[in-house]
């Protein structure tokens, strides 16, 4: 009987998730089309619907209508499942993560580290479809994408490491218990690297060389269209609410504030976190390829283990 | 024979996964069908260290070798592979392998069958601690040495693919 | 427990066959990870057979990742630097040394 | 913490490999010759430190680390090893532009070696070997003008990935099957999945050995490494291997049970199969691989006597035979450098080219032959004397017939360097055919300890303990 309760849990959750995200990407579309409108002095999208709400939904009805392109060379395989290995992590990556106070898919012992790894396997469906796509562009597109993501990676790590270190646990919720101070006040530079490495890792503005238009055209997502393309865009915008939202469980306290309610102040603070990563995508220029290296190793890495020892220095005093 | 439990249903599942994922890994003709097989197998692992009560290695599991060596596979794959993915055959040698390979493999299965192993145990509660305390306690010089070992590597890997200075 | 062992010398007898008929470098490499992977989960699952609360099978697994991502790595390597000069990664097609 | 100073020789070696990334300029540059002489003044320091506490033993970090007789023994033959291959290169040498890259590589496997001989446990006993491998894979393939290297460097590394695996897995066995990772396990009564483990970890082992039937990579890798990597490869590893596995026997009951045969098997293959394959090859590299395959069996012949004589025979037939294999490997980087070729025909004259260097090249050989009063000899006598005691005299006799044997091969090179013409052409001049000072030292230092080793043979053996 349990175990039915714990496959019907299961499978609910699925659903659920799965549509949450589904309808983040929908509804952050819209915003960051908007967003960067207002940022270059536009208005956005305005026809469809009141004030364009309706756009996304009039853009999902047609990728859902349209022709679903294969390239003749392409392996089929792999190509196939290049955008299923990309969006299923990210949405997978949202068991962990509590939306609210105690609102969460399942606390695991190690939900910090699972938050980590389980996203690390959408890098291999980039690659996948970079490589499959049979076309110079996605090749290199997959090719920066893994370079991008595996440096990237390691400095992400580091700076969450120091906050476990402060926390002294590994479960997303008992994080947020046991945070009386914002960690983003006690390891600020822990804080700056992640936002950083999340925004690297989505492969988003200023680091989406995996995806130049002026040098690559679309990157690993070149000859993909329809559903399969919007799968790569599920997994960035669900991703960029889950790594905004892990965020404010680490650093900021996550549903901890005044007056208003711990849901409140949670989202709150993660759609704040969401709006500067669409502010950073829209005013700063692209990196270079060899810039992005140089920023993740010689940059990043170093101010990781800054923070790794002042993680030290903040538990020793706090004990 | 009671009722097999979930778990153990499932643990066969990620048993069979295993097996069946390496059994195509190993004799695909296509590369990236062994790597994406190889990846099904190293997720299905995963899948068995977290029922075996060992979360902490089943990420771990995930992060290293699926966002990492898997990764790896598929540049190395990339780089050394141009244009389409080349069949990759078999070698002449391979019944008289088979043979060797399934042998030593019925050895082992014959001697676990004919020894007894100890009960399962429960596993450890507040295990997560349990392991921070071996990895920097008993086993702390282990814990050091695999930096020297990472740092071995690292630097073998770069001598390895330095230019050529002649 | 005696049903792991049966999987892993199966997995173990897989990765041995692989490592010895695959031509191409890259399979040799995973059926060798295979091998690997199948002797770290005889060590996790052993852990659960000899008090538990010394993790020692955990651990030691820990260590096996770890040494197995660094011999891929240095294998991947090494194979990159064989395609630079040979021009391809089919081990019955380098072999300018005598055996 | 008590005891540290049991620890100094390997936290020399763990100093010198962190000085090596930021002092690695200085290798490079025209500081060269001093920076090598103040790794060897480490290495001196670290070797007198390993002497001094000969007799002594500790363990530490609950058993992870143990130092005993044999750990000592073990330093002290790596530690002399690399400090005779620097002191060759303190005057140039092949790669070096390279030679921070080169002794960082070459430092970092002999701190994995030493940490294998001092295992405690299992979990250190594969993180040792693993350290000691995974440079070597970059150390083989380290001559990037020639492509054969980078083959010889990926078979390598296929056949060693596979004895690590099988070890691993033999490992997991033992850990299951006896609860604990300690060395020497609890074996108690022993199971039927106990011996499969253990004969799995004795084929990993094998391998790394390079006894038969596991000895492939040997040839192809002696062919086109680096002499000084190939002498490393011969020795080091190897003994501290041997080290281990005396440790990890000795908890399992002596003289019974599969493992002997499986033990007398590899012993006797490799000797006979080593020594046949040694007689059909021209080129000396490749002799000298296939030589190392049969004196590899001779040092099993010691574990497959599991006796205390056969355990402290083949660490001491390792050291023993170390000493000539490395002196024969220097001769070949001196004719190297000189730029002979690698046939053992090239050798032709040698001794009316370079009187002293075929002398030095001599003393050597003869040691490997196993001739008494050059260290060679004792190896071979100390084995075959535990083989005795252990009723398997017939084992001696094998082995005893193989020495014989080997003369043909060696003293093949003998007759080209005394008897053959030198043909015309380029070669080595000089009476070392070397001008380099270092590499004079070095030679002298070795052919030195084989005739110490050959006279007062009972230095070692006390060293063990």
């Amino acid at each position: 009987m349990s175990a039915l309760f714990t496959f019907l849990w299961g499978f609910a959750m699925g659903v659920i998730l799965l549509s949450l995200v589904g309808g983040f990407t929908a509804g952050f579309i819209l915003v960051e089309r908007k967003v960067s409108a207002r940022m270059q002095m536009r208005i956005g999208p305005v026809h469809t619907g009141p004030h364009g709400l309706l756009q996304t939904v009039a853009d999902m009805i047609k990728l859902m209508m349209k022709e679903d392109v294969r390239p003749a060379r392409a392996d089929r395989v792999a190509f196939n499942l290049g955008p299923l290995l990309t969006a299923v992590p990210a949405v997978m990556s949202f068991v962990v993560l509590p939306l609210g106070a105690g609102v969460v898919a399942r606390d695991l012992n190690v939900g910090v580290l699972y938050f980590l790894a389980v996203p690390s396997i959408s890098v291999v469906g980039l690659v996948m479809a970079g490589w499959a796509s049979y076309d110079n562009y996605s090749f290199l597109g997959g090719l920066r994408a893994a370079a991008q993501f595996i440096s990237y990676e390691i400095p992400r790590t580091l700076s969450v490491v120091g906050v476990v270190v402060v926390a002294g646990t590994l479960s997303t919720v008992r994080i947020m218990e046991v945070q009386t101070i914002p960690y983003a006040v006690l390891l600020p530079v822990g804080f700056v690297v992640y936002l950083i490495t999340s925004v690297a890792e989505l492969n988003r503005g200023p680091f989406d060389i995996p995806e130049a238009e002026s040098e690559i055209v679309a990157g690993f997502h070149t000859e993909y269209s329809g559903l399969r393309w919007s799968l790569f865009f599920m997994a960035e915008y669900g991703g960029m609410f889950a790594a905004s939202a892990f965020a404010t469980v680490l650093f900021l306290g996550g549903g901890a504030g005044p007056l208003l309610p711990g849901f409140a102040w949670f989202w709150l603070k993660t759609l704040a976190l969401v709006f500067v990563l669409m502010w950073v995508r829209w005013t700063l220029p692209r990196f270079r390829a060899d810039q992005l290296m140089a920023l993740a190793w010689k940059g990043l890495l170093p101010a990781a283990l800054i923070n790794l020892g002042l993680a030290f220095v903040v538990l020793f005093l706090v004990r | 024979m009671s009722i097999p439990a979930p778990a153990d249903i499932l643990f066969w599942f990620f048993a069979a996964a295993a097996v069946g994922g390496a059994a195509y890994a190993v004799t695909s003709a296509h590369l990236i069908r062994s790597i994406l097989a190889f990846g099904a197998f190293l997720t299905a692992v995963a899948g068995e260290y977290y029922l075996l009560a060992a979360e902490f290695v089943a990420l771990v599991q995930i992060f290293v070798y699926v966002g990492g060596v898997l990764v790896l596979m598929l540049f190395a794959l990339m780089l050394s592979t141009p244009g389409e993915s080349q069949p990759s055959s078999l070698g002449r040698w391979s019944p008289a392998v088979g043979v060797t390979a399934v042998g030593v493999g019925a050895a082992i299965m014959i001697a676990a069958w004919h020894t007894p192993l100890p009960v399962v145990k429960e596993p450890a509660a507040g295990r997560l601690d349990h392991l921070g305390q071996a990895l920097l306690g008993d086993h702390v010089v282990v814990f050091e040495l695999v930096g020297v070992l990472l740092f071995a590597a690292v630097v073998t890997a770069l001598v390895a693919v330095r230019g050529e200075r002649r | 427990m005696t049903g792991v062992v049966f999987v892993t010398s199966l997995l173990l007898a897989l990765g041995a066959y692989g490592a010895l008929t695959r031509r191409n470098a890259v399979a040799v490499v995973i059926s060798l990870e295979i091998m690997m992977n199948a002797a770290n989960l005889n060590l996790v699952a052993f852990s659960r057979l000899h008090t538990p609360e010394l993790m020692t099978g955990q651990v030691f697994a820990l260590l096996a990742i770890a040494v197995g991502a660094c011999e891929a790595a240095v294998g991947l390597a090494l194979i990159l630097a064989v395609y630079r000069r040979y021009g391809t990664t089919d081990l019955d097609r380098i072999n300018l040394l005598r055996g | 913490m008590h005891g540290v100073e049991l620890l100094i020789p390997k936290l020399v070696l763990v100093a010198l490999v962190l000085a090596m990334l930021p002092a690695s300029f200085m290798l490079e540059g025209r500081r060269r010759r001093t920076a090598l002489a103040v790794v060897a003044l480490f290495l001196v320091a670290a070797l007198a430190a390993d002497i001094s506490l000969v007799g002594s033993s500790g363990r530490f970090w609950a058993d992870s680390i143990v130092v005993d007789g044999s750990t000592i023994f073990a330093d002290l033959v790596i530690l002399v090893l690399v400090l005779v291959l620097v002191v060759s290169r303190l005057d140039g040498g092949a790669h070096e532009k390279e030679e921070g890259d080169f002794l960082l590589l070459l430092l970092l496997s002999a701190l994995g070696a030493s940490v294998l001989a001092s295992a405690g446990n299992l979990l250190v006993l594969f993180l040792g070997l693993e350290i000691t491998i995974i440079p070597t894979y970059a150390l083989v393939a380290f001559r990037t003008e020639e492509d054969r290297s980078y083959e010889a460097g990926l078979k390598y590394f296929v056949l060693s990935v596979m004895a690590t695996a099988l070890l691993l897995y033999g490992l997991s066995l033992v850990y299951g099957t006896t609860g604990s990772v300690l060395l020497p396990p609890v074996v108690g009564e022993g199971s039927p999945l106990l011996y499969a483990g253990l004969v799995l970890v004795l084929v990993g082992f094998s391998f790394k050995l390079a006894v038969l039937p596991f000895h492939q990579w040997m040839p192809d890798v002696f062919e086109v490494s680096p002499p000084e990597v190939a002498s490393f490869l011969a020795v080091g590893p190897k003994v501290a291997a041997v080290a281990v596995l005396v440790r990890l026997l000795a908890g399992f009951p002596a003289g019974e049970g599969p493992w002997v045969p499986a033990l007398i098997f590899l012993a006797v293959a490799s000797m006979v199969g080593g020594n046949l394959m040694a007689f059909r090859q021209e080129n000396l590299r490749r002799m000298l691989a296939y030589s190392a395959v049969a004196h590899g069996g001779y040092a099993v012949i010691g574990l497959a006597a599991g006796n205390a004589a056969g355990s402290d025979g083949a660490l001491l037939y390792f050291a023993a035979y170390g000493v000539g294999a490395l002196g024969a490997f220097l001769v070949v980087a001196v004719l190297e450098r000189g730029g002979e070729g690698a046939l053992i025909q090239d050798m032709a004259g040698l001794a009316r080219r370079a009187p002293l260097l075929a002398g030095a090249m001599t003393v050597f050989l003869v040691s490997l032959i196993g001739i008494p009063l050059f260290s060679g000899f004792w190896g071979k006598l100390s084995v075959f004397w535990a083989a005795v005691q252990a009723d398997m005299a017939w084992l001696a006799v094998i082995g005893t017939l193989n020495s014989a044997a080997a003369l043909g091969y060696y003293g093949n090179v003998l007759r080209q360097m005394y008897m053959e013409e030198a043909v015309p052409g380029p070669g080595v001049t000089g009476k070392w055919g070397t001008r380099e000072n270092g590499m004079r030292m070095a030679l002298v230092v070795v052919v030195v300890m084989t005739m110490a080793v050959g006279l007062a043979p009972g230095l070692l053996l006390d060293i063990i303990g």
